[in-house]
């Protein structure tokens, strides 16, 4: 396709690893008119987070969130995903690479599997699962994890019977149980070239073995485990199916202690970095453990609490008040089982130093990231440069690019983050991706064909339904004869057939076939779950002219002859009641339409700062004009007062190119001196007016409002000229006003930040302070820096540098909230007066500055702006995300977009990270002459409704609104289809597409009808 | 002893309805009304981990529980159905 | 809007079941509103009465529809014949609407109230319902800062609170702001506290139903109505 | 004089007046108001005979009054805005003043809920009048008495004469509005009021600044409200439960000290903390009597009419002054 | 959220027809406690097993029974 395009670009993009990120990423790209191959080791997308039981701080499950985002990867048009597969080589240059990649051998057919399950059933070689943590166990022939996508077995070949068999004649079990004849024992694997535009590297990183620290025990005490193995005992569908056991006698422990940094902030045995994420989940396991058996009694060990994200420092807080997790600074050095009971000893040193010895039940080390073992050969493959640590190369104001032109690098491997992060960075990367290959948009994906649909309006109901045996998934339980014949009379049901494999190809044909020559103009299908295969066979009755709400699945798999083994009769008599119930559901059906509503292509961003300018040049460069909108007089922001980045990168510098290549970007409109005045409408068409008599008419917009800094007034700032906030040190320093030999600069921490009434962590200040500590120091080695603070938060790669700051000689002390430091003008000094944890006594220090590191706020318009666009506001008053884990950038109505500190404190790579991942949001937006809405909406039936207000109050989406006459209205565009207005609705107004009231009643009707036992 | 306390437990004494004998040929008839992304999918997740349990049960799906209304438990009971529930 | 509440449902069962055909019959206007008599919980109270019926062993017919408001004529007039079918109506309208319909049937059919009509209310949050005003036909809410002390005030006090308020709230319950309490606040932010220290005279309630039953008529409104309808049987006998 | 009772010529003559308060029975039988009215008489210049206090059946403040003055006790009949219309209530000061009835203290009533408490059922389902409030009932009464005039302006051919009361509560909410509120009974016609009980004598100083502010003390003549404490529990209840009523933490300190000197002997707690309960009743009456303005006060020994005698005694308040009628 | 408040609600209506509220009930699920569901299945139709048919479902055969024998 690309021949026919006169581009130059190639209009699809590879990404390497399909964890969260990348399928953030692919989903993204897809999409907004990319084609995305996803190239993933394992033989199944998911990453890492599939294996965890419940993420923080929501406490959400992570499997809700991911299996729907995997489902959607695998079967979208546009995502090719190649598992068991790797790059082997890159060839190219930014815009057009040839990349060749290794797919190993699955020895089943993909196109030929149904992902019945049949062969694991048979297969007799049972091994312990990797997914499990060797906690459990699994078959040869296997899938990574129940909800795999694709759900295509693999067999093992390492432990493979028949594979092991020089001559392959042993076992062969699963080929024998294969009704699809999938299996092929000889299969060799592939080599594929693929020719791309861009590359985005996800790979992830590996867990830290910490059986390399054998004095924890790990590997060697039962009871000692890792963290991610915890994940897996907590989730309900792990090894211990959720109850906290532990692995020698499945013991509920009561005393349970996790152990911060293991392999981690550790120069000696381990990595010196920081992996960013276990604080917290160790302290999501703690409560989590707690929820599922509420007489466990959790200890966390640490060396210092990092609990820097939004609503963390709350969480942390929970954790403590309400779940009774104890928080212990300690250094562990050793754990000792104790002979016969499988309890553990554990000797640690309390901050003070005095050494202890604790006992515990069961003990869970939280265990850090590092790069992949082959981190090195991976660079060099996509010709990347690397850290001294093999992370790739990146900067804080471009921090997804990596050294070569046109690779991109996103997630942990870019340095260890959490998931939203995680996710931010899939969105950012594809905005990159999108300003990069702007012009080959929609050059290689595809769209399918389709016939026009048959109108069926008016006619009687001809249902068609076939019968699904799935080989013997379904058959060997219920009888299918018996469903047969027991639907063929069913009111409207003129063909019922049965059908070995519905999914598979040739059945498919078959059944368009029928359609047509049945004349059928309902279709249901008795199989599997609608959760992966609607959308399959909706599209299958498309290709035939149905319209594709023509059609219903009825579950006789997996809620029926799967979970009714060996019950054969009550499991025919209920897969009877669940067809006669789709059946009913399919005579009230009526065809629907998609709507779907014009975009205007440009985007409106509010706020002019490094977020706001970062986002706007990206969907500049893809192509899309942008206005942006600053209150003050001119571009800049929050970060006209910052000089250096914690790495020594020139901000001024920086925000000096932004601003002038936003200046002269002829897509950008900049509205310096003017506000949002009043807005109106929704994803695709929105109209605002601004302060300046400009209206103007956008597609998306993105919140990128900003923060201001605290202004302290404890401390004695601005009483003494002895105290300055971090910043006013910075410009100090910058302007060139050196420390002097014998100076002493004391720092205090948190000052406005994790205190009620703002209960968190600015994020920014730990860093500020170790930039300007060793500023000062390298400055002047002869001036003296100590810093007060409660935990010292340089997450991730930033760990070097506190390390380098306490190298050159800056000292640390701890203090307390509850003992905060107190201080006093002394002449013209400042005297300090605080507590020394480690000393155990108070100390008194006279210094000649007093660096107050002062916290962020929002800046004051969020509020404003947020009610003007509808949008929430946290307690302390950020914009609310419309997911914390999966939708960083997004907000619950479409459309609308956040980037910067209006969502939550965050550094400058961080803002940029976000600012290209609004606008990757915001492409895949605009990038749409049209956008389709949903067919399953809720209709609103203007006539029945008394505009009570009922539907608009209860609304998560704000679709139901008041409109010009006074009345309730509803915008069918923003209607996802929850149905919650239906169910309060008073007046029966609002009823949801295909989940109606009377197709509900029918099919409990139909329920009632197929037990024998009722008389009605 | 455990046996005692366990079977104890089970035994449920209406205090609504009144007492009456079970028919033999009855057998318990319960609707499950279901949110697709929870508990649809944890049904999914049951059968594909193969565990067994009652079938006594069928599922309606919704979009969400939230669109659940009163008249489709009442109209269950009404048809003579033995027990509803609704998981999200 | 008038609010209302289901009444208690065994008190419904008596009035019910001796009867044989039972239309359950909703208004959605202000009780649908206030979830206690609109067309979904008419649907709701006959399936109830049904499942009642089933179990007694009654030969019960109950069925159950909804107009847009019982208290004009005309919305009525689709299901006259539907309605004629029954032998009791259950009207899920307020006690206006169950008046209308009983006077519209004329002793033809008993109509029995399925709602306890309660008070004339705002809807400050869905499903919370606050009175705020009596209907005294003689409103005195310029002169208390716009808060009602006739409905407002347990004690329907003209001249100032009486010495049962307690920490803001009423001596009837600590969950009763005192209407007193407001209105002094309200007025002092109005800075027209002064209005408060005239002593009222005792009122004229026979604008309230205490003067006898209340009606009002738009001779304007009436006349031009009249004038149509005349045209209406003229130009209706011309032809 | 308006009235010529003797509580309005003890006022008139500069003397503290006291007044003090007897409730009637739930019951048909007279004997109860006979011998309460047996112990107060000689310690009080009149005594209230409350009109179904709490929303409680008893007998009628009218004809239990009417008793009482038989027997030689000077009552103040009660008439409350909850149970009657303005036409019944002019009836019945027709009829009170025919019996010779001649001081009425106008109240509001406490709401009909109140009556179901304790083991009490009350009649919590009754319909409550307020067809007037308290001022406007002052203000009908006064018209009756100075113009000769009903409320509805019908002639009365023998106006009913009476010293007309109304109730204050000094420190209920919302504060700063009660001096007002009083205002407004005094311009309505009280020509005396008896406040709520009082134990926060400095917030009440403070009120009676501003009433007297307002010049009220120089048109009406207030009497400050004293509930008797009988015990430490009845001074947090008072503190807590009853609107309008503050206790100082010092005088239920007092009176739980007084109990625990009983040990468990729990007669003698309770002989202990009545003692101190008159001790702090007495010393109640006097601060509040160098109160300027204050013009007596209304001392309730609530079913323990007993206590008046050694609080009226101990106070320097008896004997009680003996005038001539007019 | 909604839906919990809602079948509290209809356990209330249920009581007042004569049918045990213990026949109507709320769970809550995530979608990776596939256990939980089959395990709650039990639990649930264990608890309708001891409570027996539903009333309506007895009036029902009650109601056809004396149909057949009026027959």
């Amino acid at each position: 396709m690309s021949l026919l395009s006169n581009s130059t670009k190639r209009g699809s993009v590879l990404i390497v690893g399909g964890g969260i990120g990348g399928m953030q990423a692919a989903l993204d790209l897809a999409d907004s008119g990319f084609k995305v191959h996803m190239v993933q080791r394992d033989p199944s997308i998911g990453g890492t987070m599939v294996m965890l039981d419940k993420t923080f701080p929501t406490g959400d499950c992570a499997m809700c969130m991911i299996s729907p985002k995997m489902v959607e990867a695998g079967r979208h048009l546009n995502i090719d995903v190649h598992t068991l597969a790797e790059v082997i080589s890159v060839e190219g240059d930014a815009g057009d690479f040839r990349v060749k990649v290794k797919v190993a051998p699955r020895f089943v057919d993909a196109d030929k599997c149904t992902g019945c399950g049949d062969c694991e059933v048979k297969c007799p070689k049972k091994v312990p699962s990797n997914f499990d943590q060797k906690l459990g166990q699994r078959k040869a022939i296997y899938s990574l994890f129940p909800q795999a996508v694709p759900n295509t077995r693999a067999i093992d070949s390492s432990q493979c019977i028949c594979l092991n068999d020089p001559d392959k004649k042993r076992c062969r079990l699963c080929e024998k149980a294969c009704k699809a004849g999938a299996i092929n024992y000889e299969d060799k694997g592939k080599e594929i070239e693929l020719n791309v535009g861009s590359i985005i590297l996800s790979p992830g990183l590996e867990l830290y073995d910490a059986r390399v620290r054998q004095e924890l025990g790990l590997g060697r005490w039962q009871n000692v485990v890792s963290s991610i193995q915890f994940e897996r005992i907590l989730s309900a569908s792990g090894p211990y199916k959720g109850v906290v056991q532990r692995p020698s006698d499945q013991k509920h422990p009561v005393k349970v202690a996790w152990i911060q940094c293991v392999g981690s902030r550790d120069n000696r045995n381990a990595n010196p970095w920081c992996s960013s994420v276990c604080c917290m989940y160790a302290t999501k396991q703690s409560i989590i453990a707690k929820e599922h058996d509420k007489n466990i009694e959790p200890t966390i060990f640490f060396m210092e609490m990092r609990a820097f994200g939004k609503d963390f420092d709350k969480y942390v807080e929970r954790a403590k008040n309400e779940y009774g997790v104890r928080y212990q600074r300690a250094m562990v050095s050793a754990i000792r089982e104790e002979p016969g009971t499988g309890n553990l000893f554990m000797k640690y040193a309390a901050e003070d130093g005095s050494l202890m010895t604790e006992k515990f039940d069961m003990v869970v080390l939280s265990v850090g990231f590092q790069p992949h073992c082959d981190a090195e050969a991976f660079a060099k493959t996509f010709g990347i440069e690397t850290t001294p640590y093999l992370f790739p190369k990146t900067s804080p104001f471009a921090p997804v690019r990596t050294s070569r032109e046109g690779v991109f690098v996103t997630g942990i491997y870019q340095g260890p983050k959490d998931i939203p992060e995680t996710v931010m960075q899939g969105s950012s990367v594809a905005g990159s991706v999108m300003a990069l290959l702007a012009e080959a948009r929609g050059t290689e994906t595809i769209e399918k064909e389709l016939p026009p649909e048959k109108d069926v309006a008016g006619e009687a109901p001809r249902i068609g339904v076939f019968v699904c045996h799935c080989g013997t998934n379904i058959s060997s339980t219920v009888n299918i004869d018996e469903v047969v014949a027991a639907v063929k009379d069913q009111p409207g049901v003129t063909y019922v057939t049965n059908t070995i494999y519905a999914c598979a190809q040739d059945n498919q044909d078959m059944i368009k076939q029928t359609i047509k020559e049945q004349n059928l103009n309902r279709v249901v299908i008795a199989s599997c779950t609608p959760r992966t295969h609607e959308k399959l066979f909706q599209e299958t009755i498309r290709e035939a002219g149905l319209n594709k709400y023509l059609f219903d699945l009825a579950d006789i798999r997996e809620q029926c002859s799967w979970c009714h083994k060996g019950q054969n009769e009550v499991a025919t008599k209920k897969a009877i009641g669940i067809v006669k119930m789709s059946v009913a559901k399919s005579r009230l059906q009526e065809p629907l339409k998609s709507e779907t509503v014009g975009v205007t292509p440009e985007c409106l961003i509010i706020g002019g700062g490094i977020a706001g300018m970062t986002a706007a040049l990206s969907l500049a460069d893809q192509g899309f004009p942008v206005h942006i909108v600053e209150k003050d007089s001119e571009l800049g922001g929050l970060v006209k007062g910052v000089y250096r980045t914690l790495e020594g990168l020139d901000v001024q510098e920086f925000l000096k190119d932004r601003i002038e290549a936003v200046k002269e970007h002829p897509g950008i409109t900049v509205h310096t001196g003017a506000e949002v005045k009043q807005t109106d409408g929704f994803v695709g068409n929105f109209k605002t007016l601004l302060t300046d008599g400009s209206a103007v008419e956008h597609g998306a917009v993105i919140l990128a409002t900003g923060g201001i800094e605290y202004q302290p007034t404890e401390y004695l700032y601005g009483q003494s000229p002895n105290v300055l906030t971090q910043r006013q040190l910075e410009k100090r320093i910058a302007e060139g006003e050196n420390p002097k030999a014998g100076e002493r600069y004391i720092m205090v921490q948190c000052v406005g930040s994790r205190e009620e009434p703002n209960q968190y962590c600015s994020r920014v200040c730990c860093q500020d302070a170790v930039k300007n500590a060793i500023a000062v120091k390298q400055l002047n080695p002869e001036a003296e820096v100590m810093i007060i603070y409660r935990d010292i938060r340089t997450y991730g790669l930033r760990e070097d540098f506190y390390k380098q700051a306490r190298d050159l000689g800056v000292i640390f002390i701890r203090y307390d909230v509850d003992r905060k430091p107190e201080v006093a003008q002394s002449g013209n000094k400042v005297t300090v007066r605080t507590w020394d944890y480690m000393l155990n006594r108070e100390l008194s220090l006279e210094a000649d500055w007093l660096v107050l590191s002062t916290g962020l706020r929002p800046h004051p318009t969020t509020d404003q702006v947020g009610a003007m666009y509808k949008v929430t506001r946290n307690p302390d008053g950020y914009f609310l995300e419309a997911h914390v884990k999966l939708r960083p950038v997004d907000f619950p109505s479409e459309g609308l977009f956040v980037a910067g500190l209006g969502h939550a404190p965050k550094n400058i790579d961080e803002t940029v990270t976000q600012a290209l991942a609004a606008s990757g949001r915001a492409g895949v937006v605009l990038s749409h002459k049209r956008l389709a809405v949903s067919g399953i909406i809720a209709k609103h039936k203007r006539e029945l409704c008394m505009s009570c207000l009922s539907c608009l109050r209860v609304c998560p989406f704000g679709s139901p609104y008041i409109a010009e006459d006074g009345k309730i209205s509803h915008n069918e565009i923003k209607c996802m289809g929850c149905g919650i207005c239906a169910g309060i609705c008073p007046a029966k107004a609002f009823q949801v597409n295909n989940f109606r009231d009377d197709q509900i009643l029918a099919m409990i009707d139909a329920a009632v009808e197929s037990e024998p036992g009722v008389l009605n | 002893m455990a046996d005692v306390a366990e079977a104890a437990e089970q035994i449920l004494v209406s205090t609504v309805e009144a007492p009456h004998d079970t028919p033999a040929d009855w057998t318990p008839n319960v609707l499950a009304f279901a949110c697709h992304y929870c508990a649809f999918a944890a049904a999914d997740l049951a059968g594909v981990m193969r565990l067994s349990y009652s079938p006594s049960v069928k599922i309606i799906r919704l979009p969400c529980t939230g669109k659940l209304d009163h008249i489709h438990i009442l109209s269950a009971f009404e048809k003579g159905v033995d027990g509803v529930f609704a998981a999200g | 809007m008038i609010v209302g509440k289901q009444k208690p449902f065994d008190e419904i069962w008596d009035m019910v079941k001796g009867f044989k055909k039972v239309l359950v019959y909703g208004c959605n206007t202000c009780v649908a509103i206030c979830h206690a008599g609109g067309s979904k919980e008419a649907e709701l109270l006959a399936s109830m009465l049904r499942m009642r019926a089933k179990q007694e062993g009654l030969d019960l017919l109950i069925d159950s529809a909804g107009i847009e408001r019982h208290c004009e004529p005309e919305f009525f007039e689709p299901l006259d014949e539907k309605v004629k079918t029954y032998d009791l109506i259950l009207s899920t309208a307020c006690g206006v609407g169950v008046n209308f319909l009983a006077d519209r049937l004329a002793g033809a059919i008993p109509v029995y109230p399925g709602i306890n009509t309660s008070f004339y209310g705002a809807v400050p949050e869905a499903g919370f319902f606050v009175e705020l005003c009596g209907g005294c036909g003689n409103c005195i809410l310029h002169l208390t800062g716009g808060i009602c002390p006739i409905v407002r005030c347990s004690k329907s006090l003209m001249n100032g609170p009486c010495g049962g308020t307690d920490k803001g709230k009423c001596e009837v319950s600590s969950e009763t702001d005192c209407a007193w309490f407001l209105i002094v606040e309200r007025m002092k932010k109005l800075g027209t506290l002064e209005k408060l220290f005239e002593v009222q005279p005792p009122r004229d309630w026979s604008t309230a139903t205490h003067g006898g039953p209340r009606r009002i008529s738009l001779e304007h409104i009436r006349a031009y109505e009249a004038e149509e309808e005349k045209k209406a049987t003229l130009t209706g006998e011309g032809k | 004089m308006k009235s010529g009772s003797n509580l309005e010529r003890v006022i008139a003559s500069g003397k503290m007046a006291v007044t003090a308060e007897l409730g009637p029975p739930m019951s048909a039988d007279p004997h109860e108001v006979i011998h309460k009215a047996g112990q107060l008489k000689g310690f009080c210049d009149a005594a209230n005979i409350t009109d179904c206090q709490t929303a409680v059946v008893r007998i009628s403040s009218i004809a239990a009054a009417f008793i009482a003055q038989r027997e030689g006790l000077e009552p103040v009949m009660q008439m409350t805005c909850r149970d009657r219309n303005r036409i019944a209530m002019q009836a019945d000061l027709l009829g009170a003043a025919a019996l010779g009835l001649k001081n009425c203290l106008c109240i509001a009533g406490d709401h009909q809920k109140f009556g179901a408490s304790g083991k009490l059922k009350g009649h919590p389902g009754a319909k409550n009048v307020y067809d007037v409030d308290t001022c406007q009932l002052v203000g009908i009464m006064k018209k009756m008495r100075d113009e000769g005039l009903q409320q509805g302006g019908d002639k009365l051919e023998v106006a009913p004469k009476f010293f007309i009361g109304a109730s204050w509560t000094p420190m209920g909410d919302p504060m700063d509005f009660r001096p007002y509120n009083l205002k407004k009974k005094v311009d309505a016609g009280a020509d005396f009021i008896q406040t709520q009980g009082i134990y926060d004598m400095e917030l009440f100083k403070s009120q009676m600044e501003k009433a007297r502010n307002l010049g009220l003390h120089e048109r009406t003549a207030i009497l400050a409200g004293i509930i008797v404490p009988k015990s430490a529990m009845m001074l947090k209840y008072m503190d807590s439960s009853v609107a309008g009523v503050t206790v100082p933490k010092e005088l239920i300190d007092r009176m739980n000290k007084a109990k625990a000197a009983a040990g468990d002997d729990k007669k003698k707690m309770r002989e202990l903390q009545e003692q101190e309960g008159i001790k702090i009743a007495v010393e109640l009456v006097q601060q509040a009597l160098e109160i300027p303005g204050i013009k007596g006060v209304h001392i309730q020994a609530i079913e323990w009419e007993s206590a008046m005698e050694p609080i009226v005694k101990a106070a320097g308040l008896y004997p009680r002054p003996v005038l001539p009628a007019e | 959220m909604f839906a919990a408040r809602r079948i509290e609600y209809v356990k209330t209506l249920l009581k007042k027809v004569g049918i045990d509220p213990a026949r109507l009930e709320m769970y809550n699920l995530s979608a990776a406690m596939g256990p939980r569901w089959a395990e709650m299945c039990d639990e649930f139709v264990d608890r309708i097993r001891n409570l027996g048919p539903s009333p309506i479902w007895l009036a029902s055969r009650k109601q056809s029974e004396k149909g057949v024998t009026e027959q």
